[in-house]
């Protein structure tokens, strides 16, 4: 992949101008400067708007209603559906369960599938790089159920161990669950050959796509998941709604996992009949604004072209890498660039990150400081905490050299 | 108020053409939108060529699913059970004359579901409804 | 109580300019008349806009940011928590815990509570009008684990059967869940007296309040319940939140429900660390504009005061009770005005309940058709579905008249 | 940028005036803070009278947190146990001299939580830190 600027075809300032929250100061003559992407995205004005417009004119409950707003509410939000459908390259809308967020969705995994597939003595094979929204839910099946966690270990350079992915394989895992995009490393997973060895193993194989499908394409019937989550909030999209995909056969056949209005056909008081799919899984009133809001945000990216968003965030990754490597004391986690997506952990002599983060913050630049949520990863490399940058559309060149000049006065402040 | 209720429509819930049982039949199939409690049943007789020579059906409903199922039925007398197949949304709506949102269509469709349940299975027809 | 217009504080004029829907027109010259509040409420400008500053300004990730917008946002979103818990007389906001609606409330509870207190064997009592969302996920919980399921019985009023209450106590059923008030029969239930009784069975009580915090004056404390829940749509706030109050012992005893990033202390390889209250409830990025806007409804809805806002919906009712009874061929389900909420369920003739609401309609006036997810309620009245005309503070004398009008349309179409 | 990394912060950090251990003591706690991984121990002598005589901390922290304990460690010498108890979170921020946000104010309080919790509960701070 080329991964210089002048290959970039997204129109940068252009997008810029669609992000209201980049005009912000964070103080009087301190403009944002907003690297903290892989906590949350920013939302540009048409994801905004469509949530502000659907309370202004469509407001109503869905699929029960007969009047016409909710009629119009019920076709937008269902057109969300079958545009992240088509976005992840989903056979069928009905693939497409609405959650509230990633983690939501592995619970509802974990739950359903989990209880029902998985008895004691099974494994479940993750890796150390994992969020904790993709190994607590496991643990507390593992204390539930009595079965077995693996994880990968991780080479020096923040990449999967492969052999060490192939040797656990071995032991025959009823499952295997692990990133696209490791949040803290950066380090993007070769899902599609990951998959097709576990399905060889008999495993089924869920995706952890919170930061991936954000960053670059993903095609679930290309890579051959079974199961696939992210969060609307990451990819320009509200917070409050996330998605589970998984293939129409295994969903059909799990239980459900919340019970209540939508997810019946009918009740009576001894007991009830479940819904088609996806409402099987999808109890009382859903995200309603917010499953509009990311039909939005999933068609401004697809606008842009996920080659284009992937190719432009690479070219800014490998150009902090690079000045980064300028400063003296600062140690980066996760592999090269061509190898990672734009999510830089670094620590910085022994300056904590609080404080790394908190003098940044003074000059409007927004990092994140402590564990990222992925505390093996941290214990693997024995640190406690690092501070971490990572990049979006909008972020442009001149933001890295502003985080370098930040990290040079923190440098100077803590002498 | 906007045509919906067309005459055609009312006047078809109010004195339907194609209502009753067919005893003996060669297929007979029911279902129900559990929404709202509406049933409809069909009943056919098919010729050797497959061609249908009786169809009649009976049910309870709002006007829009009664009136769909009436003009159905009738429109498929003399049709072959393959030309069945190639039925849509579309037809139903065209047949009505009207627009329809979600669950509107979803009672204008059950007697198409009944039908293509009862001959086929109906997998396109849900992949077609939203809801 | 008094029930005439007359003694109203509210000023509805006022209000109504709040409300941007309300200008809406469903076809050209035709106004919306919104009475499917019910399902859900219209939303003031106020909320809207809060959400949507949020968006343009200060948007970012919580709880675990040390940059400024994650400080503004963490302010914000917790806030929102403070203010729920002072509407509803919460001891502490620890006691508030934030869900996506009143099912996932619900379900929280039958998988926490339900699942570490409750063994075969053991009862729990419910009642005939109860929203699906209160009966399913006991009916699960009941297949899974083995207890049994009763059921209070309903006068022909519509209202709770006392005696069967308190006989259905003696079976001593280990946790008694009821709705404050029915989304179909509109009854409110005699919250104090029923809990009281009983916690002197033994029991644990749940209240669902999806009706009654929007619309009454409700305080926990006073009404010594355990668990309550609600949902932001039906109370001016946006979709995608909801609540769950429980007492903190009850809270602190209970394991957790989802797992993930934010509901945990610690995460290592071989197991992890809950989080304080609430937190321990609330796994992964939450919906934090919509906790943001919640807190805003709740002001509003503060403001006007929830004596003032109970007594004009009484008000309300009481006329359209009085009009629909002129109508001949309307048979309205639930008590008399001064027992119940702003909600009319109703037959008409033999006229199909689709049809009265798509009728209605094409005149502007949205009404529910259907069961309301309260199956059994209709079960018990022998009748498959009604018309649901519901109000909130927005809705004017004038509406009702419009609705009385819409029915004779309907009468003469359907001759 | 603001007057946040106020020279008294940095050099606190940079040159405590209270870290150590007291061996023997009569209180000894310690707590961390596990977002971060940072770390408080306090010590203390107390006399008859409750009257705290010695102090000191150990740890590791960000600035904030290390310059709090220090300062606070340093201003509860000469004080009762009592007293101790009506510590609160303004008076922190008094003594650091700057305005933190919920995140920051949680490093700044972590000394305060040690301290109250060796020697009481800490229920009510508890309820005052939102996070
Ligand atoms: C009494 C009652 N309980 C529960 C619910 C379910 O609320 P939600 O759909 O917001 O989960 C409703 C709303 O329809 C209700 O009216
Ligand atoms: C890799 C990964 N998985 C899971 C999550 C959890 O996402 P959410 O907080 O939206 O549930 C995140 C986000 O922090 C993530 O980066």
């Amino acid at each position: 992949m080329d991964l210089s600027f002048e290959s970039t075809t997204l129109d940068v300032p252009a997008i810029r101008r669609d992000f209201p929250i980049l005009e912000r100061e964070t103080d009087p003559g301190v403009k944002l400067v907003y690297l903290d992407n892989a906590a949350t995205s920013q939302k540009p004005v048409q994801v905004i708007e469509a949530m502000d417009s659907y309370y202004r004119h469509m407001n109503s409950n869905i699929h029960r209603g007969i009047h016409c707003l909710a009629e119009e509410a019920t076709v937008a939000y269902e057109d969300g559906r079958k545009k992240i459908a088509s976005f992840i390259g989903a056979e069928s809308w009905r693939e497409i369960v609405f959650t509230r967020n990633t983690t939501e969705s592995l619970n509802l995994l974990a739950y359903s599938w989990g209880r029902a597939n998985l008895k004691a003595g099974d494994r479940i094979l993750l890796t150390e790089m994992e969020h904790h929204s993709n190994i607590v839910p496991w643990q507390m099946l593992a204390s539930e159920v009595g079965v077995t966690l693996d994880f990968v270990t991780l080479t020096d350079q923040g990449k999967l161990d492969q052999e060490s992915y192939s040797t656990l394989l071995e032991r025959e895992p009823r499952l295997v669950s692990f990133t696209q995009m490791s949040n803290m490393l950066g380090t993007i997973n070769p899902v599609a050959e990951m998959t097709e060895q576990a399905h060889r193993a008999g495993a089924v194989v869920i995706i952890d796509a919170a930061q991936s499908v954000p960053h670059m394409p993903v095609d679930v019937q290309e890579l051959g998941v079974d199961f696939m989550v992210f969060s609307a909030h990451k990819m320009l999209g509200p917070t409050g709604i996330g998605i589970l995909y998984g293939r129409k056969e295994l969903l059909q056949e799990m239980p459900p996992f919340l019970g209540g209005g939508d997810m019946i056909k009918r009740v009576q008081l001894d007991g009830f009949t479940m819904n088609d799919l996806p409402y099987k899984f999808e109890a009382g009133t859903p995200a309603i604004a917010e499953g509009i809001g990311f039909g939005e945000a999933v068609d401004y990216l697809a606008n842009l072209g996920m080659e284009a968003v992937h190719q432009y965030e690479q070219a800014l990754t490998a150009y902090a890498l690079e000045r980064l490597e300028e400063v003296p004391g600062i140690q980066v986690y996760g592999p090269e660039a061509e190898d990672k997506g734009g999510v830089l952990s670094f620590i910085y002599n022994d300056i904590h990150t609080h404080d790394v983060a908190h003098i940044l913050d003074s000059f409007g630049i927004a990092v994140r400081a402590g564990h990222h949520c992925a505390q093996p990863a941290h214990q693997h490399f024995d640190i406690d905490a690092t501070s971490r940058a990572s990049f979006y559309i909008y972020n442009v060149k001149e933001e890295v050299d502003q985080l370098i000049e930040g990290l040079y006065k923190v440098k100077e402040i803590f002498g | 108020m906007d045509d919906f209720y067309r005459e055609l429509i009312i006047d078809r819930y109010k004195n339907p053409q194609m209502r009753g049982e067919l005893d003996p039949h060669d297929y007979s199939y029911e279902d129900d939108n559990p929404l709202c409690g509406d049933e409809i049943r069909i009943d056919l007789r098919v010729d050797a060529d497959g061609l249908i020579t009786e169809a009649a059906f009976t049910g309870k409903g709002c006007a829009i699913s009664l009136a769909s199922a009436d003009l159905l039925v009738e429109s498929i007398v003399g049709k072959t059970l393959d030309e069945i197949k190639t039925l849509s949304k579309d037809d139903i709506t065209e047949m009505l004359g009207i627009e329809l949102g979600p669950v509107r269509l979803k009672c204008a469709l059950l007697s198409l579901k009944v039908l293509k349940a009862g001959v086929y299975g109906l997998d396109e027809l849900e992949e077609e409804l939203m809801i």
